[in-house]
């Protein structure tokens, strides 16, 4: 199926295209995000669907506030220690095709409250993140790129052969461990199946 | 004669065979798309209970209190009603006297029993 | 409102054998404090709210203050017996003062609105005697406040109805907010953009002859 | 005064003597009432709680007998961090508090420190500052009817509203100060820059046009039945337990209390300003949300006049060191009435760049004493309005 045989078609009103298109086309068009703001962030998340920038122009402006209605949890705001455990249930909770985006500096790695002895540095010690969004808080056009990106990723996933999405292949876990809140840390500090700190070397 | 009569059966029969199978294909599809593509994963944490994030705590077959059981009663008995009501509404024009009066003596006694628990208090939370 | 002198003769005319101290405040313009001793603190506090004049019913502010144990480096001339002759030497000493924990009320009055008395209360020191008389029977404002002052600072309030951590997790041992809290070590170490100027220092700058 | 006691007429005795993890609202369950009362938690994530807030609710079918709030889920370590920063390092901390009003928090912390040290404030910057304090009381104000509608159940619709009108408003702190939320516009002795040229008339047209949104919104929610019927008689808090409880704000004023800082304190300029403080008269949450749409009306009116008579000058006092900046030991407290109410800053300092103590009056954390006194009785859906009532923002009630 070329290109120029499809063009023919499609002069003549017929439409072809892959399973695989549709069926990515469907599910990038109605991401519902779980309604779960934690900080700021979800303040710049709630101006992001609000009339000005309409998150609703790309099908995501249905906020579910039950994780098994959701398939897309949007992280915005600091992870603190005594949340962590509750975020990663509601992860756990959700639906098989879900994605996680963490939004702001606080989701990514800490942010500014970095030092902080009950924050945690970063979402992706206990979860795969798809899409990073950087900012404090990021403005509303940039949760918008955020959302388009994976919508992107979502347009490019395969439904067969070995570079299908985590959710189509069999071994691959569907939840992750629950840390649990310990006398001075949570246990354990970060999940080592998810989560790849940077290699570094101290050079003398 | 009877033929006509069998010809109009055959046709209903199709009719059902369609919607019948207008409700299954999508079921079936769904379950080949689910071998085939995404295999289902069921996982303790996945099918834990949702409380808020929280661990949810205690066993959910706790004795109930009575009166959540009256509420239900009451209910079902004015559902089941409009159950009755419904076949009543359509044919309503062609109907004699008689039914709509056997119909009336039906809902007041209805209407009835619903006073009586309105004045028994059985409504008002305690 | 009276000053603070005034204040604090009134409270000693009105409630026998209490020990009150005011406090000076380095930065100009702002009001000093009273120092109350743990025992008769309820009694001051009650006499603070009922009085006629002062009328203080509004606890606008709790907070602990930790002070850690200061060490004093002297050098102090000692006389020694070397092989028979009397020498000075003068050798380091260390006096170590007990550090305390400190809640410290600021008291206004929506009545008469007037500015604020700062009430101060002191611990005896920092690991053992933590107790300090709960405020909140008499003004419920410092409720949450003393809850969040035993969670992060370890003060422990009698009289306290519901004295639960507030801020961390039940399971949490520590008092974070003490100056001598350590932090659980997960550092990470992020390849930001200083990392590499830290680089091209180290190539530009031949390394120190005597890097001890 | 009478000591409000804190155990529920029902006589459960609070459960938990710091019991473990799992503390549990209800004591010990006699066989006989195992199924009397459901102990459910709105927690974390929950559509009503503005955040992570969680309550742990005890309900005997629909009514509320017991409610235990459960904070620290955004507990961020702000005064640990300030311990460990310069006092100007500490300023952009202070917008991330109530990320809803960002000028207002710079304000109370410039203001501590300025008491701490001594530093005068030009005119100019004054009147900046009233303008842009009023500004954001005016978005407050708007957004918090947006979600308190929310919470009686109009999904989104009263939301944009509220969102339209605070959007024009955080255009004009984004010209100004260049963020939108969070601005990090004050410094210690005036503000960081002067107002770019056209900004004056683009404020003076939105405080023109702003009316025009209050009696649009008057009049959807003043006469509406469901409303009333949703708010009056609901949550009603007495003005003896809310000056006891040290709530402050427009929610002390809904009980009746005369107590607005900017009239008690004198601070800034609002002297110079005529305008009135609004009083409820039945501390209900209906009270509280009309007071806000009262509020807004005088806010209008400071800005009328602050417009007018702004001067022109020096924006920042030149003599204020902003890099070494090295206060003498001592210890102040500032406060301001913010747009949710009475916010405070309490520094102590021991001569070094940082401060030795760096303590914020966390007044949602302390107008939540009330809760479970407004609560109880009340049923189910009755808490989430009185929670939106209340109006808390996280980012304040865990620092």
């Amino acid at each position: 199926m070329d290109e120029r045989l499809r063009s023919e078609l499609s002069r003549q009103g017929v439409v072809a295209i892959k399973l695989e298109t549709l069926y990515n086309w469907g599910r990038k068009n109605s991401l519902w995000p779980l309604g779960f703001g934690l900080a700021c962030c979800a303040i710049e998340m709630i101006a992001a669907s609000m009339a000005r920038f309409d998150l609703s122009r790309f099908g995501a402006e249905v906020f579910r506030p039950s994780p098994r209605q959701a398939d897309l949890m949007i992280v915005a705001g600091t992870v603190t220690k005594k949340m962590a455990p509750q975020v990663v249930r509601l992860y756990n909770q959700m639906p098989e095709p879900k994605y996680v985006i963490a939004m702001g500096a606080c989701a990514i790695s800490g942010g500014p409250f970095k030092q902080g002895y009950n924050v945690l540095k970063g979402i992706d010690r206990y979860l795969p993140v798809d899409v990073h969004i950087p900012g404090c808080p990021p403005k509303p056009e940039a949760v918008i790129q955020g959302l388009m990106l994976l919508q992107d990723l979502i347009d490019g996933q395969k439904l067969t052969g070995p570079g299908r999405p985590r959710f189509l292949k069999k071994g691959e876990p569907s939840d992750f461990e629950v840390p649990i809140e310990g006398a001075h840390d949570l246990v354990p500090p970060y999940n080592a199946a998810v989560w790849r700190p940077c290699k570094i070397t101290i050079d003398e | 004669m009877t033929g006509s009569i069998g010809h109009t059966l055959q046709f209903l029969t199709v009719f059902l065979v369609i919607a019948v199978s207008f409700s299954l294909i999508p079921i079936l599809l769904a379950r080949i798309w689910a071998k085939a593509f995404s295999p289902a994963k069921p996982s303790s944490r996945k099918n834990a209970i949702y409380e808020c994030g929280l661990e949810s705590k205690g066993d959910a077959w706790i004795q109930y209190q009575s009166q959540y059981y009256v509420y239900a009663i009451l209910f079902l008995v004015f559902d089941v009603e409009s159950i009755f009501l419904i076949p009543f509404g359509v044919a309503f024009l062609e109907l004699p006297p008689g039914a709509v009066v056997a119909m009336l003596v039906f809902v007041l006694l209805l209407f009835e029993g619903l006073v009586w628990a309105w004045m028994k208090g059985v409504l008002n939370w305690k | 409102m009276e000053s603070i002198e005034q204040i604090k003769l009134r409270i000693e005319q009105a409630i026998p054998g209490v020990i009150l101290e005011i406090i000076a405040n380095g930065s100009p313009g702002n009001p000093a404090s009273i120092r109350v001793d743990p025992e008769h603190a309820l009694a001051v506090a009650r006499f603070l709210k009922d009085d006629g004049q002062l009328r203080l019913d509004y606890a606008s502010n709790v907070t602990g203050v930790d002070w850690p144990d200061k060490v004093a480096q002297q050098t102090v001339k000692v006389l020694k017996m070397v092989d028979g002759v009397e020498k000075e030497f003068d050798a380091k000493v260390e006096t170590r003062e007990p550090g305390f924990l400190e809640a410290v009320y600021h008291l206004y009055s929506m009545e008469l609105k007037h500015g604020p008395l700062v009430l101060r209360m002191r611990t005896g020191d920092r690991a053992g005697q933590t107790h300090l008389p709960s405020l909140t029977p008499l003004y419920r404002s410092a409720d949450f406040q003393e809850r969040e002052i035993y969670d992060l600072y370890g003060i422990i309030f009698d009289g306290h109805p519901d004295l639960r951590r507030l801020l961390m997790w039940e399971g949490f041992e520590d008092h974070p907010m003490r100056k001598d809290y350590a932090e659980p070590d997960d550092y990470e170490f992020e390849p930001t953009a200083h990392n590499q100027v830290l680089a091209k220092a180290r190539r530009h700058y031949p390394p120190k002859a005597s890097n001890g | 005064m009478a000591d409000i006691g804190m155990e529920s007429a029902v006589g459960i005795s609070a459960a938990g003597d710091g019991a473990g993890p799992g503390y549990r609202l209800l004591a010990k369950e006699s066989p006989e009432e195992e199924g009397r009362f459901l102990e459910i938690s709105m927690g974390p994530q929950h559509p009503s709680t503005h955040g992570v807030f969680r309550m742990d609710v005890l309900l005997d079918g629909e009514t509320v007998v017991r409610l235990k709030p459960v904070f620290g889920y955004l507990h961020r370590n702000h005064e640990k961090i300030a311990e460990g920063t310069t006092y100007l390092g500490s300023m952009p901390y202070t917008d991330r508090l109530d990320y809803f009003n960002s000028m207002t928090n710079n304000w109370a912390y410039a203001l501590a420190v300025e008491k701490l040290a001594g530093i005068s404030v030009p005119e100019r910057a004054e009147y900046i500052r009233v303008i842009t304090a009023e500004m954001t009381r005016l978005q407050n104000h708007a957004t918090l009817m947006g979600f308190l509608l929310q919470d009686l159940g109009a999904m989104g619709t009263p939301l944009m509203y509220a969102f339209r009108e605070r959007e024009k408003i955080l255009d004009l702190f984004e010209a100004v100060s260049g963020s939108r939320m969070m601005c990090n516009y004050m410094r210690f002795g005036g503000c960081r820059v002067d107002l770019p040229s056209g900004w004056l008339e683009e404020t003076v047209r939105l405080v023109d046009e702003f009316p025009g949104f209050l009696d649009e919104f008057e009049a959807l929610l003043a006469e509406n039945e469901i409303l009333m019927a949703r708010l009056q008689g609901v949550g009603v808090l007495s003005a003896a337990l809310a000056v006891n409880a040290g709530v402050t704000g427009p929610m002390l004023r809904a009980s009746g209390v005369n107590y607005d800082i900017r009239k008690v304190d004198h601070y800034g300029i609002y002297d110079r300003f005529k305008f009135r403080v609004p009083l409820g008269a039945h501390g209900d949450c209906y009270d509280r949300l009309m007071l806000r749409l009262l509020e807004m009306r005088e806010s209008i009116k400071i800005l009328k006049q602050a417009l007018k008579q702004i001067p022109s000058g020096p924006v920042i006092d030149p003599k204020v060191k902003i890099r070494n900046f090295k206060p003498k030991p001592g210890e102040a407290y500032g406060r301001i009435e913010g747009p949710k109410w009475e916010l405070g800053f309490y520094l102590m300092s021991d001569g070094s760049a940082s401060p030795y103590r760096y303590r914020v009056r966390p007044p949602s954390l302390i107008n939540l004493t009330v809760l479970e006194d407004l609560c109880i009785g009340q049923k189910v859906a009755d808490v989430v309005v009185i929670l939106g009532s209340v109006d808390i923002v996280l980012g304040e009630v865990d620092r």
